[in-house]
């Protein structure tokens, strides 16, 4: 529902808010699921940093987002057939929470069953973040890294006043949004 | 006595010409020495090799392993050999012509003219001694794109427009069609190298054949087979050197060069007769025969009319092939030698026309035989021996391209030839009908003379030539007989 | 230390030094250590090759064994991809230090810092033996192509960028789910372990799925036909630079991760028998083809054109791999590797026009031929080869495609092919047409030849051009090994 | 903001509670959940409400743009140096067994190092990116002020 | 029954799923566009963790008392991917920035063909 109202409303902020929202839930879910480290994880990152990115951003562009004229009905069929596909591979999942699942027989079962007498760390997740899958772990810094430098390379650029004569927005709130927005449609 | 260089060497020399030329960027006369060289030096690794192989020695050797089991080879055989005796004299001849109009004519950029030029030579060596279908597409190819840049030589937009046909219609006959036919036998032969005989005949069905053989008739599009024999016309927008490199040198005969050897050598003579297509192959080139030589009558440009009539007599040759006889075959095989050493002096004689009195015309040629007697004289050789009037090489050929369709019983063809022959008359003579027997239009300059020697003494030497074969027509006869032993 | 050990650091080598270039602060530097590590990668890559032909090299990361670690595995297939990619990337690095002092004048660590990431991105996906990681590689190597792109002068490069980033996360997000199902159905991650365990519930929905979204996923990255629209504007606006090294890295490494999936993940007889595989890949690349090389004929803006052609010449390799014979896979590797080759160089050729003139468009490019002569000669020669001229590396491709096309009986594509080929000689035609064959134009400015910083690498591509195009011996050899190992030994092939 | 004395008051009690939960969440991480990253993050949850409080040119006195850039560099190149050492001391990359000779305490040790690692690099970019946002905005105002005396 | 309910689970991540895609393809708005792209990974990630469950499980952390662990790998699949989704979307909010910057707009559909000169003098030619 949530989801729903965020791709509904056009309010940016209203959306970054409900998105926090969502984004909690979700973490509320995974722990449902037993998943605490991830838990913590999407808590922190889409309620916090997300979120705190959004409004950055928000204060420098157009709250609003622009109405758009009706439904994309090549996106729906796209996304429709997506969803199709999905459910019809859904079909065939094993059941949901079942010991016996693939998944939980073949590689899983090992780092439940060896993890403490390999090394001794009774967190299982960060026995195999750190150690028996650690070059993802440090593929994922090196991702975190690429998106530091590349946010600092856009945005080390000074602004400058484009020759076409557009004037960067002032902060959000203000009270010449909606004409600054009548200009952007020209 | 002539040394005996091997044959990769003999294909490079023009290779080796055009980087000296290029590299004499800028210094004419350093230029110039070039060109001569390297033609000097082609035309007596050529003589060097005739008499060895009159000897009975044969040469055949792998230059290069472009894909595994695939390699380019050369190796000389006869009709090779009369396809490299051919251009590689032409070459010495069409050298001094083309540095006296070039310089003439104030064109420019001349060093990548005489490069390509000579990388054309180099080419049509690679064709002539091509061991295998590889070798002989990738000469072809280099062919295409080197002329290029020499039919758009003057850049014009009239210029470009002509070279874009040339080129389009060349490479996508020899891409669409060559390739894949050639791809094709390699898969169901395991095997394109050329063979005497043919190697086709066991390994394929004549249906099968026949599909290859129509894909590498209209694949050898510088063969000119109606209808792609539009990119012939349109290079008439380039230098007359070019076209006489184009319609005698190198270009139309490397197409024909080809598709008697693709007779020979792939399919084979007997094979060819099994098969069921050839005579649909035989029956267009009939047409394009004489189709072209009646768009010719039509034409009043000289330079144009003189392509169609190229176009025509190229069929004469594919005609020849088709025919699978020996008779025909060999007709076709000095049919190129004496059309090369005809057109070549129809053509020189049309550029120094139009060097001298700035005329393309056929109806403003009137009473210029008297101021350019010389000029008008070889044209009329070259015409004679187009047609085949003693006494000139052209007899001989159309001879036994006329005793081959007796002999096949091919009565259709028989009166084609008949036709066409009348018709060449009918375009052929016309000029010189003009220029020697009527008189100078009234008002007319006065002041018209004889071109530059060094574009008069080339087309003398060439008409001469074209006499010469007449006597001497033994020497491509032999040659083409020996294909058959 | 024998080669297996080596073997990783083709990658962690970029991927570390990554780190200290964007902390070096000028231009000599950064461009001298990113170019050493490169270098070193790159010949690592070349010494692994040789190694690999024969046997299958594995190297389990923190020593734990393979399903429980995460193991780096390469064979004769992957192998070439990551020496064409490591060498291309050291070419591409040879052409860079004057072009990039122009578009990035300052903070140029970053910016190499960036490259190097995109590029250890890149050689991960190629090695890895983990379909997770392959993920996290592939995000790597994204996030820094982003902000490649987006250093572009034009503005258009941050919205060719913003839409990249877009389709690229969709991309990766459809692979993430592919691998999620696959997960959920075998329980491994590991690629080869996954074959292994696959059969036994080959026949469900969810693994066929899986199959679709990987192939759509990968697809996006590959920028096959419905899936294009994001590389024409990037590899136009993204500094020349970077489109040198995306034109010549990026697209082959989706398309190996695609052979991967399709045929060592799931074996040959499965992909193409469940699911309409190979007729679904065989129209998409005769489309991609068809219209990347009929829109390139109309584009103005050079490296527009040429990014069109890339789009029509990715349909060649994917035409290759549908056809799933033998013959078609090598000419796939084979055009892979061939299509590097020719694009670098004519990616090069066209920035050092812009370099030198700041434009790539048709019209100022007018009689530029006798001003810049190395330049275009390049051009011509590069443009020669990617129509497929013998004697070039394009000749090459084309032989072994057509040959393939023919050994399947499919005259039709035959036709296709060399069709598509006329088309590509309209589209260099027009190039060499304008540049040797017309005068330059008064209203536009003289310039000179460029500096020999910017000729000699494009020189070099285009000698390699016609290195490969002569002797093909190590080419083709190699990309039959790859074939190869991806058919798996004994499958001849299964043609629908 | 700055100015709200409540605010003030507040944060100067919550955020060294929130530093110290992040190095909590970073040195616990095998026994409970949590670890490097999520340290990262909270870590730089805190600081970032520092700036929003104390205001940006505040907080970047206390951890400079330049150092965040450099540790964020130096995080990763900590994680690699230590699989580089498995490797020096006769293993395979990322192999933490040949770094001590208690098995137990070798993994513990890599796990912790290279765990720390991810969390210098993950705060330190975070509060890098907040940066450079937050620094947009005060870069156009001026922009904007520039403009409006040029007209 | 029990097979509605065993996949009510993944029937939510395909719902959640499908509002993200849409959200992608179909928004103008950048922001929006960036929002659901994490709105179509999150789903994804709960697709995985949800692999990893099992009924009656707990968290997996050795503990006491405690036999059965749910399945730790996906949990570090999606905390790796979690890490790669928040990437994305600072790149992409910071390209959003620069677009505001260079466009004045960031909603795309404003974008792209006006100054396209590419294409309008492909126009001009084929008027020509």
């Amino acid at each position: 529902m949530v989801a729903v109202a965020i791709v509904r409303v056009r309010d940016l902020f209203a959306a970054a808010m409900l998105f926090a929202i969502y984004s909690l839930l979700s973490a509320a879910l995974f722990t449902v699921l037993d998943a605490g480290d991830v838990a913590l994880t999407e808590a922190a990152v889409g309620a916090g940093i997300s979120t705190i990115l959004v409004l950055a951003v928000l204060a420098l562009a157009r709250r609003f987002e622009h109405p758009t004229g009706g439904h994309n009905l090549l996106a729906l069929a796209v996304v429709f057939i997506t969803g199709a596909v999905l459910i019809y591979a859904t079909l065939d999942l094993p059941e949901y929470g079942l010991p016996d699942n693939p998944a939980q027989v073949h590689v899983g079962p090992h780092y439940i069953e060896h993890s403490y007498s390999d090394m001794g760390v009774p967190n299982m997740v960060a026995a195999v973040l750190a150690s028996y899958r650690s070059i993802d772990t440090m593929g994922e810094a090196f991702v975190i890294f690429t998106a530091g430098l590349a946010v600092f390379a856009l945005l080390s650029v000074r602004p400058r006043r484009r020759e076409a004569g557009i004037v960067p927005r002032r902060p959000p709130r203000d009270s010449e949004d909606s004409d600054q927005g009548d200009k952007a449609d020209e | 006595m002539l040394p005996q260089i091997s044959l990769a060497g003999i294909v490079l020399i023009p290779f080796l010409g055009a980087v000296a030329i290029a590299l004499a960027a800028g210094r004419a006369r350093l230029r110039n020495i070039f060109c001569w060289a390297s033609s000097i030096i082609f035309l007596l690794a050529v003589l060097g090799q005739v008499a060895p192989f009159l000897e009975g020695e044969t040469s055949r050797q792998v230059a290069w392993q472009l894909l595994p089991e695939l390699t380019i080879a050369f190796q000389l055989e006869p009709l090779g050999l009369v396809f490299l005796l051919l251009s590689s004299s032409l070459w010495l001849l069409a050298t001094p012509y083309a540095i006296g109009y070039m310089a003439h004519g104030g064109y420019t950029n001349l060093s990548r003219f005489f490069a390509c030029y000579a990388i054309a030579l180099g080419a049509a060596a690679g064709i002539a001694l091509a061991d295998n279908l590889l070798t002989m597409f990738v000469f072809y190819e280099i062919l295409s794109v080197s002329t290029y840049p020499l039919v758009a030589h003057t850049g014009t937009s009239k210029a470009r427009r002509g070279a874009r046909v040339y080129l389009a219609l060349l490479l996508m006959t020899s891409i669409c069609f060559w390739l894949p036919a050639m791809i094709w036998v390699w898969a169901s032969t395991g095997s394109i190298d050329f063979a005497a005989g043919g190697i086709l005949e066991g390994q394929v069905s004549p249906a099968v054949a026949g599909w290859m053989l129509v894909l590498f008739m209209f694949g050898t599009g510088k063969a000119a087979l109606m209808p792609f024999h539009r990119w012939l016309p349109a290079a008439m927008v380039a230098p007359t050197p070019v076209s006489a490199l184009l319609h005698a040198v190198a270009v139309v005969k490397a197409g024909v060069f080809v598709v008697l050897k693709l007779a020979l050598y792939v399919f084979g003579i007997d094979f060819l007769r099994e098969i069921p297509l050839t005579d649909f192959v035989l029956y267009v080139a009939a047409f394009t025969m004489l189709a072209a030589s009646l768009i010719a009558m039509h034409q009043d440009n000289l330079k144009a009319r003189l392509a169609y009539s190229t176009v025509s007599q190229l069929s004469y040759i594919v005609v020849g092939a088709m025919l699978a006889t020996q008779v025909a075959a060999i007709g076709g095989g000095m049919h190129m030698v004496m059309h090369g050493y005809g057109k070549i002096t129809l053509f020189f004689c049309a550029g120094a026309i139009y060097l001298a009195s700035k005329k393309t015309l056929v109806s403003e040629l009137d009473g210029l035989g008297r101021r350019m007697p010389f000029t008008m004289g070889a044209f009329l050789l070259g015409a004679l021996c187009v047609i085949g009037i003693p006494p000139l090489g052209g007899l001989w050929s159309k001879w036994h391209l006329v005793t081959g369709a007796f002999d096949a019983g091919h009565g259709i063809v028989l009166v084609a030839f008949l036709v066409s022959t009348l018709l060449n008359i009918a375009y052929l003579l016309p000029p010189v009908l003009r220029a020697f027997l009527k008189p100078l239009p009234a008002g007319e300059s006065s002041s018209i003379k004889e071109a530059p020697w060094l574009c008069v003494v080339p087309l003398t030497l060439t008409a001469a030539g074209a006499i010469a074969l007449f006597f001497f027509a033994g020497i491509p006869y032999g040659l083409m007989e020996a294909v058959f032993e | 230390m024998n080669i297996v050990d080596l073997m990783p650091f083709s990658v962690l080598v970029p991927l570390i030094a990554s780190a200290v270039v964007a902390m070096l602060p000028g231009r000599t530097l950064p461009w001298a250590l990113t170019f050493l590590a490169t270098l070193i990668s790159a010949v690592i890559a070349a010494l692994v090759l040789p190694a690999a032909t024969d046997v299958t090299l594995s190297y389990p990361f923190g020593n734990w064994p393979p399903p429980i670690g995460i193991e780096y595995r390469v064979d004769a297939a992957n192998a070439f991809v990551a020496l064409l990619v490591s060498g291309m990337a050291t070419l591409a690095l040879l052409w860079a230090p004057i072009s990039v002092n122009r578009e990035v004048p300052k903070r140029q660590g970053p910016f190499y810092a960036l490259f190097l990431l995109a590029l250890s991105g890149l050689l991960g996906i190629t090695l890895t033996g983990d379909a997770f990681n392959v993920f996290v590689f592939l995000e790597i190597s994204s996030l820094a192509t982003y902000a490649l792109v987006a250093y572009g002068s034009d503005r258009r490069a941050l919205l060719a960028a913003f839409r990249y980033l877009i389709m690229g996360t969709i991309g990766a997000t459809f692979l993430l789910i592919g691998i999620a199902f696959l997960y959920m159905m075998t329980g491994t991650l590991n690629m080869a372990d996954m074959a292994e365990r696959l059969p036994e519930v080959r026949d469900t929905r969810s693994v066929r799925a899986a199959l679709a979204f990987i192939i759509v996923g990968l697809g996006l990255k590959l920028a096959l036909l419905p899936l294009h629209l994001w590389l024409p504007n990037a590899y136009a606006y993204a500094p020349n630079f970077v489109t040198i090294f995306l034109a010549g890295t990026a697209t082959k490494v989706a398309l190996y991760v695609m052979l991967r999936f399709i045929f060592t993940v799931f074996a040959p007889d499965y992909s193409f028998v469940v699911l309409p595989l190979a007729t679904v890949l065989m129209v998409l690349a005769v489309a991609g083809m068809f219209a990347g090389s009929w829109v390139a004929m109309f584009q103005v803006h050079l490296k527009r054109m040429l990014a069109y052609s890339s789009v029509a010449q990715v349909g060649y390799m994917v035409l290759g791999v549908s056809l799933v014979t033998a013959a078609g896979l090598t000419a796939a590797f084979l055009h892979l590797f061939n299509h590097a080759l020719i694009k670098t160089a004519l990616f090069m050729a066209i920035g050092t026009v812009m370099y030198q003139t700041g434009s790539a468009k048709i019209d100022d490019l007018r009689g530029l031929g006798r001003q810049m002569p190395w330049t275009m000669t390049a051009f011509a020669l590069a443009g020669l080869s990617i129509i497929g001229v013998p004697t070039t590396a394009g000749f090459i491709s084309k032989w072994y495609l057509i040959l393939a096309a023919v050994e399947s009986g499919a005259w039709w594509l035959v036709g296709l092919i060399v069709l598509t080929s006329m088309m590509a000689v309209v589209y260099v035609w027009r190039v060499i047409e304008a540049a040797w064959m017309t005068e330059r134009p008064a209203n536009l400015p003289m310039v000179r030849e460029a500096p020999l910083g910017l000729l000699v690498p494009t020189w070099i591509l285009v000698a390699l051009n016609f290195y490969f195009g002569l002797d093909t011996r190590l080419t083709v050899g190699a990309a039959s090994a790859a074939a190869e190992v991806m058919l798996g030994s004994g499958v001849s092939g299964v043609n629908p | 903001m700055s100015d709200n004395g409540i605010l003030r008051v507040v944060a100067r009690f919550l955020i060294p509670l929130i530093m110290l939960f992040g190095l909590y969440i970073q040195f616990h991480g095998e026994y409970s959940p949590g670890g490097g990253f999520q340290a990262g993050v909270v870590f730089a949850a805190g600081w970032i409400l520092f700036a929003l409080i104390y205001g940006l040119e505040d907080a970047l006195k206390v951890i400079p743009q330049r150092a965040m850039y450099v540790l964020a560099a130096a995080g990763v190149l900590l994680y690699a140096a230590v699989g580089l050492l498995g490797v020096a001391m006769g293993g395979r990359y990322l192999d933490f067994y040949p770094l001590l000779d208690s098995p137990h305490a070798a993994q513990q040790l890599g796990i912790i190092t290279v765990e720390f690692g991810v969390g210098v690099t993950v705060a330190t970019v975070v509060m890098l990116i907040f940066t450079m946002f937050a620094r947009r905005k005060s870069e156009w105002k001026a922009i904007l002020e520039e403009g409006d005396e040029e007209t | 029954m029990s097979t509605v309910l065993s996949f009510f689970n993944y029937w939510v991540v395909v719902a959640l799923m499908m509002i993200g895609f849409y959200c992608v393809i179909a928004r103008g708005n950048m922001i929006k566009k960036i929002m659901g792209l994490n709105l179509f990974q999150t789903s994804v990630f709960i697709l995985f963790v949800t692999s990893g469950k099992v009924t009656g499980g707990s968290t997996p952390i050795l503990r006491e008392g405690v036999e059965l662990y749910s399945n730790p790998l996906p949990h570090v699949i999606v905390l790796t991917a979690i890490v790669v989704g928040v990437a994305i979307t600072a790149v992409g909010l910071a390209l959003a920035v620069r677009i505001q910057e260079a466009y004045g707009t960031i909603e795309d559909d404003h974008l792209g063909d006006d100054d396209d000169d590419e294409r309008l003098a492909l126009e001009a030619r084929q008027r020509r």
